[in-house]
């Protein structure tokens, strides 16, 4: 590896930050990620890139794409290959515990995002998560508030996701407190292309609810939620309302459009998620202390704060409507500002 | 065409060959299997293009490289295999008019599928045919598909027509239409290229006769001023001895016995025997089915009545596999289809029917045993390989049937069925089949001999059944028979 | 036609028999489409209104003209396995046009069919030239433009306004008149136009016929004299444009790019031209038929969703159909 | 042995470059192989430490597993394209029984077995009996069996101690032996005896011979005696067992059952069976080469991630790799 202060601003100094990003060989990071595909991933991928460069720490980046075996290839492979800390998403099987004990039993830092629970009792990784509770929480109060507790809902679920089973609790809560609220019917699927047959199937079911008879969709996933959306412009439907959980590029696109049925979403910033892993990181190769877990809040978008603003919205801007939108300085240590300052180019 | 020279990897199969032969006449090319026949008329016909040599029309230089520049000139082929000159899931009207379609289109750029059907129609009828235009190709006969193909070749205009061994599929009638048609085509001074391995065909309608062999031209003579000896003599580079095999084996008990077969309409109510040591001949035309009835005894295609008896005992065969295990074999007729395995080697095409006798515990093969028994097979066969492990498509065509027929050697089978052995293999090669079968019934084995070549029947068995439109019509004893009262019985005469 | 000339040498009930054979093989799909929409209708009423009957054509429009290019790839018996790959190329390639360049429409599409059409190339130059089966080559050609795809898009979705690497917002927007492309009733309009002009090119012009023939007999082709190696290349360029089509469309239908978007319709659409087969007796790839299979599968899926079918369970009614149609189409030929 | 006959008639530029080329098609893949090894591990030593070695082999142990399978069923001219969704099945029975029914190992892996073979006998039934042709039957089956498997699990991923449709969660384990199926050695020491069995099978057994002779020509298999549907009805169910095989280590290996979990070893178990083709000149299907096929897009997924290339370029690779493969092995029979 190369000399960590060859590449950098010469001007600010290093002083206060921790030894092993002033000395030695540049820290090597591997990112490994289950699920591919989606927009989610990219932007998650790209934050704890950005992060991990910003603090001049290399990142290398991977994605099994949904292949289970494949992962733990990586992870083992990653392991023979002297990274100094890996950030794990998506390891929900048994198997990613084990892999994660054999990374720490070499003296390997690692940070894990929506995993399998029992990493928590890992010594020394930091489980982290999008808080679902409160993202399914937070789109389902706002579905309640609005049709007041009455309502004929579609749910778009699919089962078998750690997430979408925190996110299904609760729901099947709400519905117990509300009883005015009616799950008339649910779709769900987990493809290359949920959107466009969601798209589809919501275009079938809404022939069998015709207007009055469904007033309000709740999308446990932003791929079901467009679906629906175009779904619903296609059939002139916009009556119903869309509540959905994530938030994407092409998904700010559609709520802020004219007249979209997708009239709140709650979500994280996957950018921030990764960022913050990435500073959980470099805190644990620092050698300081980490939470055993840490949930990263979560925001309510609404359909009517994005069409108030000026310009149009993306994942960047969209900070200036919703104010803890991708600014969380959670764990960013003084020496990490210095870092990055020191990196800047 | 002077001096054309062609080679194939690993064959040279054409050597400096000139041939020549003028409009208005019938000129017939002859040669054993693999003489190269097929090849230089596939040269002619541009469908090859990495020849070497000239072809010359009316002393002009010609420029023959792919078939369109053979077509513009006027000659049209038939080929050997008509299976791949046909697109079988399209109508007969289509399949006749295909040069018309690839070539009087012009500029025009839309189907006139009325005409189309039309003009199919006017040259079918033209040559006697009856069949619509509307069926497709790929339910027809044989004998049907070869009349498309004719059809198709003079739907154009056409100064040379080149038949590949036109006859090997056709009955009787059917070669005296087609030779109708030719003398027909050569009143309109069309010169026709005949190919046939059958000699009489080509005493009746030839004019002039040239002999390959090896690759190499022999001789050119006038039909009327050579014998057909003489020109086996040139096909072979020697004098054609007795092409059947002295026999005079005991005739033992009766091996097999079939009461009342009988199977979807192609063979009805069909009783034969057959003893040990005999060879039974079954005689008739094309189509009489008598590959239906070697079929349905080696249970390939199911019968739907009767019963086979073997060494007296029923025997119920469902299935190719059950009438192998029971001590049946089928020489099937065609050849390249069904009866050997192009890709694999020599030795494993001569011990596949019987792979059971080269195995050890748990299936294990004996490899050296098997070629062992392949070499031995090759030299008493008589079988031109350059090695046990080369590949059944690199050799002739007769050398591939004696690897079918030397396969059963193998099995060692009590019931010997050979349906038209001959076809398509040159007189060398036939005389070697006869004596190879001839001595599998003075091993004592039963044999049933099918064929529509009647001289072969009179040759070579002991007993005939005479078989049309799928009914045993005459049991003859063979000495006292010939092959004129063979002919009547076949053609429906009592 | 082949009831008539089979039945000179059968008895009365075999005859029978065939003939009703024969008659569900040319009908069989068609009618289980009528008993699919009867039964359906029973179920719930809002099935056979016009609205749904629009849901139906709309979600099978994308299908249909992907079929239609797998549909002339057959027709040279070849198979092009990369049109999924190919529309979700063409999809990323137009919007992308759109949102990173500013383009305008025509460019935009021109450079997706563009794009497509060098795939096209590369696998009819493969498969022509070198002589590789074209399942496997198109198997291979698929992972190549899928990894293409991706590398274009970085792996993101692209989007209007999307962030780009480095930090600013995306300014290009796509045009309004790009939008109307996958909306009723052009998206329905560009599939039935699709349906008619390959139909008739394939039926009634001599290029469709020449294709034909390859397909049917490549070697009786050649030594006709057409030129087979050109068609063979025009069947896997019009193969790679059908799908370009269908990726634009879609593109237009969801105004984003997402990862590998087209590859769920290859086997819808490969499903579509086999059950085409049978259709009306044809025996061989045909636009007509291609169009009825696809309006199977499509009148299956919408008919399951309104009857509340777990989704999970569609697959199984979906291959059973196919298994169906195939077992229809080949019993026949025994 | 070609080489040998033409050398007699050809002059020697034409049979050097002949021999050239017979020498690349025979030593092709191994070649490329090598040189792969060398280029990595000049890169990252790390690449040849015995660790990584152990990893590549392990990453391609279950691609090879099914791979074997659809060596099987190309010997008799067959092709299997249900092989991953019966995996997935076979990982979702296999978990289920564990995690829902609480039954033992040996129970576990049977009904695994069982399922699959179920499969394998319909695959065969609508093949051999009714003449489906293989691609498109099995392609029907995929869907179905994929279908299937997501119905049993109800779309949702099996796990230990995951909640059960009415709330309670689920109390069976996986047993401790089980999960050793998955780990090394015993990954790797079930592929290598996968592969020298079925090596041996194929080429030293008669059954194995007339697997191969049916592959050549069914017709002439039939009529020599060999009972040509029992064979291929042997070689869909063996190509089903090796699926489940496969399914069974995947499970073992992950300890969950997710939904369509062995649909992405289809295309790599199909790369792996062709590249093999071509290995030491076989021309054919056979095991060793499969095996080999596996080990080269193994390295060469490994060697990339180690490169850190992009994941999304992988694609580009692998598909390019495949390409070559084919253009090495076609190229030569034209
Ligand atoms: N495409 C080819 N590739 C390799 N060898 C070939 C090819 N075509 C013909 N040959 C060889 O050329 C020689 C001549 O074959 P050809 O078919 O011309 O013989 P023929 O005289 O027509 O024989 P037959 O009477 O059996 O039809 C044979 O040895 C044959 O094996
Ligand atoms: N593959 C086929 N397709 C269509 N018709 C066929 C086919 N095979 C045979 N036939 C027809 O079936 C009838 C009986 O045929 P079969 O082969 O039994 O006659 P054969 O006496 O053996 O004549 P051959 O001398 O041709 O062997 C004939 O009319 C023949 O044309
Ligand atoms: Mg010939
Ligand atoms: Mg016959």
């Amino acid at each position: 590896g190369e000399s960590k202060q060859a590449s950098g601003n010469k001007k600010v100094s290093l002083e206060g930050v921790p030894e092993q990003f002033t000395k030695g060989d540049q820290l090597k990071i591997k990112v490994i990620r289950k699920i591919g595909g989606d927009d989610h991933t990219a932007q998650f991928l790209a934050g704890a890139k950005e992060e991990g460069e910003a603090l001049g720490v290399k990142v290398d980046v991977f994605t099994a794409n949904g292949d289970t075996a494949k992962f733990h290839d990586a992870i083992n492979q990653a392991l023979d290959q002297n990274y100094d800390g890996f950030i794990i998403s998506h390891g929900d099987d048994d198997a990613t515990v084990n892999d994660v004990k054999k990374i720490v039993e070499k003296g390997k830092s690692v940070v894990a995002f929506d995993s399998n629970p029992n990493l928590a009792n890992v010594e020394g990784v930091t489980l982290t998560s999008q808080d679902d509770e409160a993202l399914a929480t937070l789109a389902l109060d706002q579905l309640v508030k609005d049709t007041k507790g009455k309502a004929n809902i579609a749910y778009l679920w699919v089962d078998g996701f750690p997430p979408m089973v925190r996110r299904n609790k609760v729901y099947q809560d709400v519905l117990a407190k509300n009883p005015g609220l009616k799950e008339v019917e649910r779709f769900g699927i987990a493809a290359v292309d949920t959107s466009v047959q969601t798209q589809n199937a919501v275009a079938a079911m809404l022939n069998k609810y015709p207007k009055g008879k469904l007033d309000a969709i709740f999308a446990t996933w932003d791929a079901f939620a467009i679906g629906a959306a175009r779904a619903l412009k296609e059939a002139g439907r916009e009556e119903v309302k869309i509540y959905g959980i994530d938030v994407s590029n092409a998904d700010l696109q559609e709520i802020q459009r004219k007249g979209s049925a997708w009239k709140y979403t709650a979500a994280v910033d996957p950018k921030l998620i990764g960022a913050v892993d990435m500073r959980l990181l470099a805190k644990k190769l620092a050698g300081e202390e980490t939470p055993k877990t840490y949930d990263l809040e979560a925001s309510l978008v609404s359909q009517k704060n994005l069409q108030d603003s000026k310009d149009p919205v993306n994942m960047v801007n969209l900070s200036k409507i919703i104010p803890s939108w991708g600014q969380s300085t959670a764990f960013e240590e003084d020496w990490m500002k210095t870092l990055k300052k020191h990196f800047k180019k | 065409m002077k001096n054309i020279s062609i080679e194939f990897p690993g064959v040279k199969a054409l050597n400096h060959v000139n041939f020549s032969m003028e409009t208005g006449k019938i000129h017939a090319l002859i040669g054993a299997n693999g003489a190269g026949k097929s090849t230089l008329m596939k040269v002619l016909s541009g469908a090859y293009d990495h020849y070497t040599g000239e072809i010359f029309m009316d002393g002009q230089i010609l420029k023959i490289r792919s078939p369109r520049d053979s077509q513009d000139v006027g000659i049209q082929i038939v080929y050997q295999e008509v299976d791949t000159a046909l697109i079988p899931y399209l109508t007969v009207a289509e399949n006749i008019m295909l040069l018309d379609t690839v070539h009087n289109m012009g500029k025009r750029q839309w189907m006139r599928w009325n005409e189309l059907h039309q003009k199919a129609a006017q040259l079918l009828s033209s040559m006697n045919i009856r069949l619509s235009t509307k069926t497709l190709v790929s339910e027809l006969s044989l004998a049907e598909k070869q009349m498309i193909l004719i059809a198709r070749a003079v739907s154009n205009r056409c100064k040379f027509l080149i038949l590949d061994e036109p006859t090997a599929p056709l009955s009787h009638t059917e070669t005296s239409e087609l030779f109708r048609i030719t003398r027909e085509l050569v009143k309109q001074d069309v010169g026709i290229i005949f190919i046939s391995h059958r000699l009489p065909e080509i005493f009746e309608i030839c004019d002039e006769v040239t002999v390959m062999r090896n690759g190499e031209f022999v001789v050119k003579e006038q039909v009327a001023a050579t014998t057909s000896n003489k020109v086996v003599e040139h096909m072979l580079g020697q004098k054609l001895e007795e092409q059947f095999p002295e026999r005079n084996t005991a005739i033992g008990n009766t091996i097999l016995e079939v009461k009342g077969i009988s199977d979807r309409g192609k063979i009805k109510d069909l009783h034969f025997h057959v003893k040990s040591g005999e060879i039974v001949g079954i005689a008739g035309l094309v189509g009489a089915g008598k590959t239906e009835l070697c079929k349905a005894l080696f249970g390939s295609e199911k019968p739907t009545g009767g019963e086979v008896l073997l060494h007296g005992s029923k025997v119920k065969i469902k299935s190719p596999y059950e009438a192998v295990k029971k001590g049946f074999a089928l020489v099937p007729e065609e050849r390249r289809k069904e009866g050997i395995l192009v890709l694999e080697s020599v030795e494993a095409n001569l011990t596949a029917a019987n792979l059971g006798s080269f195995s050890k515990v748990f299936s294990f093969l004996d490899r050296k045993r098997e070629k062992e028994t392949a070499k031995q097979l090759i030299s008493r066969l008589g079988i031109k390989t350059p090695s046990e492990e080369t590949k059944l498509q690199n050799l002739s065509g007769g050398n591939q049937q004696k690897v079918a027929i030397g396969k059963w050697l193998v099995a060692d089978a009590d019931v010997y069925i050979f349906d038209e052995p001959t076809k398509g293999v040159d007189v060398g090669a036939k005389k070697d089949i006869f004596e190879l079968i001839a001595e599998l019934a003075s091993r004592g084995k039963a044999i049933i001999y099918a064929s529509s070549e009647l001289s072969e029947i009179i040759g070579i068995t002991d007993r005939v059944y005479v078989l049309y439109d799928g009914r045993s019509v005459k049991e003859l004893e063979t000495t006292a028979t010939s092959e004129e009262e063979l002919l009547l019985y076949s053609t429906g005469g009592r | 036609m082949e009831a008539k000339i089979s039945a000179k040498n059968q008895d009365a009930p075999v005859k029978k028999a065939f003939e009703l054979f024969q008659f569900l093989y040319k009908y069989g799909t068609i009618i289980t489409i009528l008993a699919l929409i009867i039964i359906f209708s029973a179920a719930n009423p809002t099935f056979i209104q016009g609205s749904n009957v629009i849901n139906i054509l709309r979600s099978i429009s994308i299908v249909t003209i992907i079929a239609i290019g797998i549909t002339i790839s057959l027709s040279v018996n070849g198979f092009d396995l990369s049109v999924g790959s190919v529309a979700s190329l063409s999809n990323a390639v137009v919007i992308s046009m759109f949102v990173w360049f500013s383009q305008n429409t025509l460019v935009a599409i021109i450079s997706a069919i563009a794009a497509s059409l060098v795939v096209g190339a590369l696998n009819s130059f493969m498969i022509v030239k070198l002589r590789i089966p074209d399942m496997l080559m198109t198997l291979a050609t698929m992972f190549i433009i899928q990894g293409t795809a991706l590398t274009y898009t970085k792996g993101a979705t692209v989007s209007q306004n999307m962030v780009m690497p480095d930090g600013s917002m995306a300014t290009g927007l796509i045009s309004p008149f790009f939008a109307k492309i996958g909306e009723v009733p052009w998206i329905i309009i560009i599939m039935a136009v699709t349906v008619i002009l390959v139909h008739i090119f394939l039926t009634y012009t001599k290029h469709g016929r020449y294709m034909y023939v390859i397909g049917g007999n490549k070697e009786a082709a050649r030594l006709s004299g057409i030129p087979v190696n050109k068609y063979k290349v025009a069947a896997y360029l019009l193969s790679a444009l059908f799908a370009a089509i269908g990726g634009i469309v879609l593109a237009s239908r969801v105004m984003t790019s997402e990862i590998n978007s087209g590859a769920p319709y290859l086997m819808d659409s490969v499903a579509a031209a086999f059950i085409g087969f049978s259709v009306l007796g044809a025996g061989k790839a045909n636009a007509i038929g291609t169009f009825v299979g696809a309006v199977l599968i499509g009148i299956l899926q919408n008919g399951l969703v309104m009857m509340s079918v777990p989704y999970y369970a569609m697959d199984i009614v979906k291959g059973a159909v196919l298994a169906f149609a195939l077992a229809i189409t080949y019993y026949k030929q025994k």
